[in-house]
């Protein structure tokens, strides 16, 4: 029953000995977390979107406990891309941890710009590109809620880049269409989808009767939001069979991982789970080989968008 | 190999008593061998709510103090409000049971070399982490008084055995229904000249916090003190806990209160930020 | 401190003595619950949508429980609108509840129809269009998730009914654009918007590993979703402070209905919440009486939207 | 007024004891005037992990049986698999704590105003009911043969008291560990006709509710089943619990097992057409 599943992936080019990753955003730079495990363990570090200068990030509360979910509002504070090359990479690299490096932008050109810092530096596996970020060249409209400037951030990065490094995409669920945007990315240059960002929320404390969070809304993740995660997945990997995904939204247990799994999700990102248990990511990742293995996988390969087989 | 959380760990242990002192539950857990690493100021981060909770995170709650010698190994003491859903949770468990901990963490308050006059000013359940420090204060041979203020006598938490380790202790209500009327802010700068104080340790709500570090702004004294801000992780990688902290160069960074904190230098606190958001620095 | 508080409120011409309602799908006509408290105690019943014929629904399972939510995919299951207004409007009369009928079609024309059959009865305070349904002219798209068919449809509901039963427009959250969809509707004549209907959701059966709900997809409802209800209805109620709203999506306690109110809800429909406790609109409803009095507000209209207020 | 759910009520109540028997937990309640409406076949609908609980729905357990005249006043008896986490908790509750219960709910079991030849065929811990219904049926002269079947011995409930109250009782495990080897519906035709039996009452999976079904639709017995669906609410506002079951004029309808069910005629259930949707009817 429990042969030994080999748990690699790969998203474009790149290879991972596990699927399980941490999300970017919810494990800093990977020095905090490497108390409670080796950090080459695990798939691949994916860390804190960085811009290209230092930002401070919202006003405090930053966050709020919701039923089974957090909302934050942390506003992408960071060192900025130079220190965060000087510092944060060589470090991890010293791990032998392998890095995905999560990069933000306000306009299409600060995309690029980071692309082209990152085209040169070695030791990282792939870019994820966030794009749930407001575009201040379009009112504020953050670039994954338009078809449109989606597909100009990735062009951009692609074009900068090169042909080396995977680009994933990653994507806000809070769109009518996820299949149309996915598609767009992935035609500018996407080697693949991370699915999803967190969903827009909002709490309002009832005692000062105002918005808790200092920026008033914030972004949802946890358990809550896993049935939309699993959705999102579902829908682009139906529709985009070929795109890898990274997936994220709730991952909390194995179980939930390899729902993300069938549903369609090459690789796996974990993130609030990690604020509840900092083990998190090494207890999923052995739930999910056990739970493979039970299955008959004889690799994590074969799992992925297993429940679209026919007759499904 | 870690930098940041380095002596953290995880781990399940058990409730050996759990007593309501005032408003508050002192709670004794088993830890064992973690105790060889809490220092005075640490905190400790417990999951909350069982097998089938809707709390996600994780709650913090001072170390209070800390002893190796007990009959059961290791203790660690907590002092618990019952505030909302996952406080209360904790303060109905019973003696027994077995709660999830990540221990210790933060940082903790700097213990002089030399045998200095220390105050320390707790308020409400922020007296907690004072009593360890005044005993490692007192065996470092240095002089301790102590304030303790709360809105009413139910939140003073002040035990026998911990009211030893300090030369003074005063109180103050705000209702004025036990010691003196008033906080402990009303008359500091006086206490602080005739006792020649060196150094405040002060742990209590940032309103607190931010009063004291005005009062002795103009004076020579050391402020350090436990701020609380609101956390997601208590291990530094989600950014929600941050306090604006004024660097060397006058600049201002948003630091994360469970790494870089609790335990902060008073003067270098933005008080006035808090809660707002710096201009950028660069 | 505990001064009694005018509970009333309007939607449109019509006049509630409680903002507590049912939420449509989620109390069926009504009778079911007559068990546990008395219908007409509280605002209204808004009935499960009805469609013009009579409904089987989706394949079982139809329901998945989540972290602090549950997925459902009844798919209007129903007895059609003939049947409806015969046996169940007369009886909810007879109760002395008010009633707000829900209305589903398939065709801009099946709510037409739909609308006229109501237009003569008696007894009903309003109507709720819910148009997050499959519009079968195209492509099986959901009305709600298309400006252009949201407005058709409330178009012809508004031209078809007259100008005396208040349309609210019940919209989901599952679009990029949520306040240009809440004014479309609005444009093309609803009186106000009920927010939000579910959220597009999956849960994957890690056994059969295969989508478990016999639908596949299914609308996640449920505390798990407060925070998107919340952010939603203050999104519209700051673009559209005029148009009232009824909200809904997670209420489970007085606390989270005020929650909404401060948002900018006129009213407030509970749904879920009634699956776990029968007498949830009663346990609400008295706990949101106490809440406002402890904050001194004289009447719940006061509260309405109080968190959009200067200075917040 | 309400004419559905009539005598339903939602009450909490305090679990008396709380016993493992196999591989099941039998749990007994002190539900006081409850009891009065409960009958054969009724379920109750259970909270589940506490009050910081993410398990938002109620879970469904047959009444497997309610007496009167106990010590305590009313109490209630069930028999609960420990599955996923909402019975688990249920069955880690210890004496004297408290749950939140609506009670009772769905339709009974028939009862005949003849003293008829009953057999009950009980699947896993579908024989809970049947205990309590054997009971009534004896009270009202009735010959009760009882079949019960599981995959291992350790999932057969069968207890002493129970015992007593049918006149024969036989055993069928798929492992052969207890009873004899295979399933209840091995030999049921040839049971049926030996012991001229008019109704069949059975509680188990819907695969066997089912395949009992097949069995005897030519012979004259009537079989009432008390099916198993998947329930968000119980008490028929959710519409999720649906069975397609056969109209008198030929029509399917897709009705409620909470409110029309759990307990149904067997013969009317469209179980070929379970987790299918029937043609539209009109
Ligand atoms: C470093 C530190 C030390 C602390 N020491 C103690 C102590 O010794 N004794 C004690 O009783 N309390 C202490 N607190 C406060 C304690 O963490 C909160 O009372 C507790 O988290 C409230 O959780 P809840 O579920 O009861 O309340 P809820 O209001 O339901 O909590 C909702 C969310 O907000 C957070 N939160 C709410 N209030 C606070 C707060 N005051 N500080 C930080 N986060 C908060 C919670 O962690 C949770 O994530 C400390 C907090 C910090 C940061
Ligand atoms: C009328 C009726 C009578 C029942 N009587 C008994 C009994 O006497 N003893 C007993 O042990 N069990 C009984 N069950 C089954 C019991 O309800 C489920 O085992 C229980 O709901 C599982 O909950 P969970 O949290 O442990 O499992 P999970 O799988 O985590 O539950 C997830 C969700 O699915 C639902 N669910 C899962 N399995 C079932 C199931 N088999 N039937 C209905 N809903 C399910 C749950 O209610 C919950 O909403 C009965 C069910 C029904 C409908
Ligand atoms: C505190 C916090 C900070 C986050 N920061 C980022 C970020 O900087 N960049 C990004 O792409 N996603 C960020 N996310 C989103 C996560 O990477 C992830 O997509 C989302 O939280 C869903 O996964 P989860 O439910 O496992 O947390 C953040 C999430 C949280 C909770
Ligand atoms: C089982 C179920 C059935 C529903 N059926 C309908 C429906 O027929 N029409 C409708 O407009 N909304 C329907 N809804 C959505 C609810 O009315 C409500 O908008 C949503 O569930 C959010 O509220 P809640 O979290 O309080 O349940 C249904 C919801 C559930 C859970
Ligand atoms: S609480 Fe997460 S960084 Fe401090
Ligand atoms: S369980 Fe809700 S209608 Fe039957």
């Amino acid at each position: 029953m429990s042969l030994p599943v080999d748990m690699s992936t790969t998203l474009g080019n790149a290879w991972f000995p596990t699927p399980i990753f941490t999300a970017s955003g919810c494990a800093s730079s990977g020095k905090e977390l490497a108390q409670f495990f080796p950090l080459n363990q695990v798939g691949a570090i994916v860390t804190k979107s960085v811009m290209s200068k230092p930002r401070h990030g919202r006003p405090t509360p930053r966050m709020a406990e919701t039923p089974s979910g957090m909302l934050n509002s942390i506003g992408l504070q960071g060192p900025g891309i130079d220190a965060f090359l000087a510092n944060d990479v060589p470090w991890l690299v010293e791990q032998k941890a392998r890095v995905i490096v999560s990069i933000a932008g306000e306009t299409v050109e600060e995309y690029s710009t980071l692309a082209r810092k990152l085209r040169s530096v070695s030791g990282i596996s792939a870019v994820e590109v966030n794009i749930s970020c407001p575009n201040v060249e379009n009112r504020g409209l953050v670039f994954a809620c338009d078809p449109e400037s989606s597909r100009r951030v990735i062009d951009g990065v692609r074009k900068t880049i090169g042909g080396e490094l995977p680009i994933i995409a990653k994507l806000s669920p809070d769109v009518t269409d996820l299949p149309a945007i996915a598609r767009g990315v992935v035609d500018a240059g996407a080697d693949g989808l991370a699915l999803i960002n967190t969903v827009l929320g909002m709490v309002i404390n009832i005692d000062s009767m105002r918005p808790h969070l200092g920026g008033k809304t914030g972004g949802l993740s946890g358990p809550a939001i896993k049935p939309v995660a699993v959705r999102a997945i579902y829908q682009v990997h139906a529709a985009l069979p070929k795109v890898p995904i990274l997936g994220m939204g709730g991952v909390a247990s194995g179980r939930d991982a390899l729902e993300l799994i069938l549903a369609g999700a090459s690789g796996v990102s974990v993130g609030t789970a990690s604020f509840g248990n900092p083990k998190a990511l090494i207890d999923i990742q052995n739930e999910l080989r056990d739970l493979l293995a039970a299955r008959g996988f004889a690799t994590m390969q074969q799992a992925i968008g297993y429940a679209h087989r026919e007759g499904a | 190999m870690a930098t940041i959380n380095k002596n953290a760990v995880q781990e399940m242990v058990t409730i050996l008593s759990n007593k309501r002192v005032g408003a508050y539950h002192q709670i004794l857990l088993n830890v064992g061998d973690i105790v060889k690493n809490c220092r005075p100021g640490n905190f400790v981060a417990i999951r909350v709510g069982g097998d089938t909770s809707k709390l996600i995170l994780r709650r913090a709650f001072a170390i209070s103090r800390v002893s190796e010698s007990s009959q059961y190994g290791g203790t660690m003491e907590l002092i618990v409000a019952p505030h909302g859903s996952g406080s209360k949770w904790l303060c109905s468990q019973l003696e027994g049971a077995e709660i999830d901990i990540v221990a210790p963490l933060g940082t903790a308050f700097g213990i002089p070399t030399e045998p200095i006059s220390a105050l320390l000013i707790g308020g409400g359940y922020g007296s907690a982490p004072l009593f360890g420090l005044a005993d490692v204060l007192k065996s470092r041979g240095c002089k301790v008084d102590m304030l303790l203020g709360a809105s009413v006598g139910s939140k003073i938490y002040a035990p026998m055995e911990g009211k030893r380790s300090v030369n003074s202790l005063k109180i103050y209500t705000e209702d004025g229904s036990m010691g003196e009327t008033g906080r402990v802010t009303e008359n500091l700068l006086n206490i602080v000249k005739d006792r020649n104080i060196d150094v405040i340790y002060s742990c209590g709500p940032m309103a607190m916090l931010s009063a004291i570090t005005a009062l002795v702004a103009d004076t020579d004294v050391i402020h350090q003190c436990a701020v609380e801000e609101s956390m997601a992780c208590g291990i530094g990688v989600c950014m929600t806990c941050v306090l604006p902290v004024r660097n060397e160069d006058g600049s201002t960074s948003m630091l994360r209160s469970c790494i870089d904190g609790p335990v902060m230098d008073g003067s270098t606190v933005r008080w006035d930020l808090v809660g707002k958001v710096p201009e950028v620095s660069s």
